[in-house]
């Protein structure tokens, strides 16, 4: 059996090495694409029928979650690639294979139904411009949501029938090169536009039983535990460094700096618990054979939302109590508090999520399919 | 605020609007050798102006669309300190092109080790003949690599305590040993420098006020600040001002979030209470009354504020507002508009500032004293309360670098 | 302040000084008759003072140790309402009384349903004959139980949108049918009482202004405040100010714990700040001019400061902050200065209030409108952001109540 | 093998019935001590050496959990007795056998050494005074703590030897009892003056190497979150109640409520995650012969000093959404209120603890025996 955390731990340590210039570049360093694919941690959801790992969700979140420690980046494109494999179950087998069954191979794209797709023989044209096409250019098969005569799904397009636009200028997460992607009128063969909704998943694992929106949504809230992590460890590096020239004092030695780190420990380390006490659960659920239900979904949401909230404390607590160190462009105090602004922007862990389950809560009815 | 400016036919109002008629497009050196750009200084770089004169000079400016010419660290420091102490001889030299802005200024204060308790410079600088040989580093240094000239204090005797041996120099930012690094910010952007001096020699007669008596008149500096009427916004006077946020969520069908509703009411709550201490304060310097304690909670409760803002813009915009702004390429400045769009009116949250100013907003409660700092001086200084005593009060610098124990 | 009270030979103050040499120790009804108890009303039962003048009065009384007779909700809503709406009689039954504090008055105006949507109310109140017969229950009536006459609103017409059929009584508490219950509250004491009328004969002669009209008689009433100098503590006017927390924990030495000290600035900064809303709202009042935003702010900003305030005393204080006021047996008041004594000198933490002080606090931003309705008035008062639209605005009150959709 | 959470709701349930009385009494009501009593939970820590339940932690944890949740003052009670029942791994076994055999004995007192003992022939005379003798009236042995002649430790007197002094007053857990008692040169025997930190634990038991003060401070802590618990459950049930007389809308309809609930369940369920991994680790650790070091105590107190802070939120929260409900003094949300604050002002879990906790994050050394 691979040992996961020692894999991403090889990986992690390539992804520190390059974070700088990811951020410069404004998407993956090569050599961290090769790493990641080395470990395997791009398709943790491709079943065994399909010669994948099938990884469980609670190691699958430590593993973004230890890659967002050494790169919010890198831990972030992790997370789009393994979710988006997760996809794999809703292929026809054949195709599935075709797609997934090389261990090297990588998946991304994006759910939203922004394509319009047209039946032709034997399949459909699709035109379509998606957002935040996280590690796409990196990838040998790309799915992008379409809909329209009849047909509502995640279509596979190859490399080739796709176009990328510069977009991706952004405050943080820069290293993940979550450009737009876009599709000008491209034939996909019927085999190739998968319809989870319709189908059902089309191979028999575990993971296909697990709910696909909360696997994302929790994957995203692994790689912010892993930037807010990062920070705390970094502003105990730089708090008992030897005294900065001239000064008399170190940053540990400060009772605010003490009392507002230990309460960030407090509010970090009980939001991972959380998160990582649902997802257990719900895949114990799946494992034998049960339903993941509204209920647990929401409770996994609602973790979710707090740990990336959590994150973004730890970093603004990190990048403050840092004082003038902060603001230098190469911190690692910097780097992590704008990561984890952004990861709290993804509509997957947003604050107004709130709302909805606080309804779920009360005993309200809601969308289901919200959450 | 609670005064009124004077009428229309006051005649301060009418000299300047003499002046004005016959100079149309004034320049920085004709605006200030009309004493335009410093009026509270003395004749004959000002006018003497009391507040009031001041603000009847902005609003004459201002009606006429006349900018003033921008040097702030040479009018906010540098002058006034040589005002005070410089000689004869440097006031001719320098005020002038200082006030005219020909010559740029900047302030070289703040050191890696010596931030919050400034008089902790470590910055030497040796009499050699008839120059100071000046070794050290400075940092926060805004613009230091456009200007010409920087005040710059240094430790001229280590044997005293550390309040005791510092002295105040004007120093040409182009001799040699000066290397300056512009710090990359948060934002992309730079504001700040470093700058490091090896071995540089600086003219003796560059020496402002008494030889080691630098700190008074440096303290001297901070008294003498020009009255403006100006709200400014909530990026240390930049950017947008929280009414303007408010304004523009309003304009655009208000928002249905409940937590982003409160913050709205936090937001605007915060700008009404500033803008009632900042006309406090304003009413308080045109009476000549000392400021109350409302001056040192200003920028405790304003670097907040900045923050709240940009995260109020932040959370209002959503995803998109992990985008910067465009650098070229095929990105549409207008798309940033698409996601507020989905729940009010088509229309766009405005202001180039919110990319950046989130970012930038991270810095508020840093620059200028963090939080910490800010509250242990309302704590100590304000109400009284006892502070851990420093030691090295009364050692000497030297010494207390040796021991080098807790504060 | 913005002002300056009169000199100390102006005529209103040497006037105050000779009726108070004449009458050393005036009673109640002396005061009232005088013009003291509410000298902003008209003659003959005030002065048609104005603000300045008040506060003259003030002064003076103050100085001479002269208490005002206490009828808040009399001399603050029932009063004025007489005033604008009532009959010649009601005038002359019910004013002097009331100013002497002769004769106490409770406000009955809140229902368990009707408490942010005041005009919702359900009370009925159905003529019969040359009586008034009224059922409902109302809740929140401070003081009911020592009261002897009570203002209150109940719907006369059912049929007519909610703000229209409602009427404005005078309510005798003495008369048959009306039962008391006081509430008691999370500090053990009660302040609130709950009011039920069952088949209440009010005579049809103490019904004040027109039949159907009290929804505007009950908004005229808010208009007409009387100014005043006095800080007030932070529970409601009630209890310690925010300084004099502060002011005791440096008196005893001040605070180590780094986080307490952090809460320490902010709790004085939030004294500055309303302090100056309070004072800007008295320069309003004295110069006549409509009070701006900070009114609506002040609220939500004071009840904040109110519980900050008492969560820091009970956080100073330390584990003894459990216990509450002493009612009787071994317990030791002084006590409660131990836990503190450990870490400062041996003295206390004073005022009575804390004990109870913190379980009130917890009631301030409920009463009057909860935390989220406040910040909606914000919302959408000040700032025009949209709300929810009330459909039940034009149904008749009685077509609302059977649909009993949502707002 | 007693079902533990069974035998704490039969206790919960009367516990929740005389809530109000024990309130307004301000001690435990009679039949309340006498459910706790067949429950077996005022003394889960008595080795099963001396015939005790030898409960582990986490589950002893639980228990005072569900039975705060019910009533705070009742599950304090079962915190403070069952702790104290931990000493008898420190007295001489014919005594320990005497004192905790009896299943229906219970015990209770406080650590502080503030008695003074003078040796005499056979044992010690001992005068002193204790503050917050939680259920001391109801207990058959009373500890005290001493200090006197070169003895430093745990003092056990009986009823008979104490006078109870009507001190306890307070906002909040009125229904513990937490009184001050005096002794007044009273005679202790050798065999009864017990020194744990002399001695050692004197029977074999893992919960021998279990440090005690954590134990005292967690159980603080799941007291505290059974009262934030009871807070949200409150809230729940007063919001969803048919529209109150005259009102057209319940507090679970507003989104202001709604989103509230959440962050306060967010919150609360986080630390209390937090406090449960620890717990177990350091558990494990002490059942497998190891040592519960430290870190690992610094953990637990950190998470303990959290799940006060996010109690005491979750009934701000509440009782604030209840609007005017919540201040009658017999809503439950009052109540919590009142219960939540109390708990954070014990000092086992008080917010200066940050400070201390911080140094630990930051690797300073500090005083071990603080926490």
């Amino acid at each position: 059996m691979t040992d996961w955390m020692a894999a991403a731990d090889v990986a992690a340590a390539v992804a520190a090495e390059h974070a700088r210039e990811g951020d410069e570049q404004r998407r993956l360093p090569a050599p961290v694409g090769e790493a990641l694919k080395d470990a395997g941690v791009l398709r943790m959801c491709v079943p065994e029928a399909y010669g994948g790992p099938q990884v469980d969700p609670p190691t699958m979140l430590r593993v973004i979650e230890r890659i967002a420690r050494a790169d919010g980046a890198a831990g972030w494109c992790t997370m789009i690639a393994s979710t988006t494999s997760l996809l794999s179950h809703y292929v026809e087998p054949h195709r599935a294979r075709e797609i997934w069954s090389d261990p090297r191979h990588v998946t991304g794209g994006v759910f939203a139904r922004n394509g319009i797709a047209t039946k032709v023989d034997g399949g459909y044209r699709v035109t379509g411009r998606w957002l935040w096409g996280s590690g796409t250019q990196h990838c040998d098969w790309i799915t992008g949501g379409a809909a329209g005569d009849g047909y509502n799904g995640s279509m596979w397009f190859t490399p080739d029938q796709v176009t990328f636009h510069d977009t991706w200028h952004t405050s943080g997460l820069r290293g993940t090169g979550s450009l737009e992607y876009s599709v000008d009128d491209a034939f996909v063969p019927d085999d190739l536009a998968s319809q989870p909704q319709v189908t059902g998943a089309l191979v028999d694992s575990p993971l296909g039983a697990f709910p696909d929106m909360t696997l994302l949504a929790i994957g995203v809230a692994a790689a912010g535990l892993g930037i807010g992590r990062h920070a705390l460890d970094a502003i105990v590096e730089l708090g008992t460094e030897k005294k900065p020239q001239f000064s008399q004092r170190t940053i540990s030695q400060s009772g605010v700096a003490q009392a507002e780190l230990a309460k960030a420990e407090a509010a970090l380390r009980s939001a991972r618990a959380f998160l990582f006490d649902e997802v257990a659960q719900a895949w114990d659920t799946a494992v034998a054979g049960g339903k993941v239900d509204v209920a647990s979904r929401g409770q996994m949401r609602l973790a979710g939302a707090h740990a990336a909230e959590a994150a973004v404390k730890a970093a603004d607590t990190a990048y403050t109590l840092g004082g003038g160190s902060s603001i230098f462009e190469h911190s690692p105090l910097q780097r992590c508090l704008r990561d984890a602004h952004v990861v709290t922007q993804h509509i997957m862990v947003a604050p107004r999520l709130y709302e909805t389950l606080g309804k779920l809560h009360f005993g309200i009815d809601i969308d289901a399919s919200m959450i | 605020m609670d005064f009124q400016l004077p009428a229309d036919d006051d005649p301060r109002r009418l000299a300047v609007r003499a002046w004005l008629a016959s100079h149309p497009n004034p320049t920085g050196r004709e605006l200030a050798e009309a004493g335009y750009v410093a009026p509270h200084w003395p004749a004959p770089w000002g006018l003497d102006a009391d507040p009031i004169h001041q603000l009847v000079i902005d609003d004459e400016l201002a009606r006429a669309g006349v900018q003033l010419p921008m040097n702030p660290m040479g009018t906010g420091w540098g002058g006034p300190t040589i005002l005070v102490g410089g000689t004869q001889a440097q006031k001719d030299r320098y005020l002038w092109p200082m006030l005219a802005a020909e010559e740029i200024w900047c302030q070289l204060f703040s050191e890696p080790g010596a931030g919050s308790d400034l008089a902790n410079l470590g910055t030497r600088a040796v009499l050699d003949g008839d120059e100071f040989v000046v070794n050290g580093q400075k940092i926060w240094t805004t613009s230091a690599e456009h200007a010409d000239f920087g005040i710059l204090i240094a430790r001229t005797d280590p044997t005293v305590p550390k309040h005791k041996g510092i002295s105040y120099f004007v120093c040409p930012m182009d001799l040699p040993g000066i290397e300056v690094r512009p710090i990359v910010e948060i934002t992309g952007g730079n504001h700040f420098c470093e700058v490091f001096f090896t071995d540089v020699r600086i003219p003796a007669d560059l020496l402002v006020g008494t030889l080691h008596d630098g700190w008074r008149l440096a303290k001297v500096t901070l008294g003498n600040e020009r009255v403006s009427l100006s709200t400014g916004g909530v990026l240390w006077g930049n950017g947008p001002t929280g009414l303007e946020l408010v304004e523009q969520l309003r304009d655009r069908g208000g928002l249905t979030d409940p937590l982003l509703r409160q913050d709205v009411a936090r937001v605007y709550s915060e700008h009404v209470v500033l803008d009632l201490i900042r006309m406090r304060m304003l009413t308080a310097a045109l009476k000549r009354q000392e400021p109350g304690p409302e001056a040192s909670i200003r920028k405790l409760l304003a670097d907040e504020h900045g923050q709240h803002v940009m995260q109020l813009a932040r959370a209002a915009i959503g995803a998109e507002a992990m985008l910067t702004a465009p650098d070229g390429l095929d990105y549409d400045a207008h798309r940033d508009g698409r996601v507020l769009a989905e729940q009010g009116p088509a229309d766009d949250l405005h202001h180039p500032s919110w990319y950046h100013g989130f970012m930038f907003s991270q810095a508020l409660t840093i620059g200028g004293g963090t939080f910490a700092v800010q509250r242990n001086i309302i704590g100590e200084r304000v109400l009284g309360l006892p502070r851990d005593e420093d030691a090295t009060v009364r050692m000497s610098w030297a010494e207390a670098q040796r021991i080098g124990g807790p504060r």
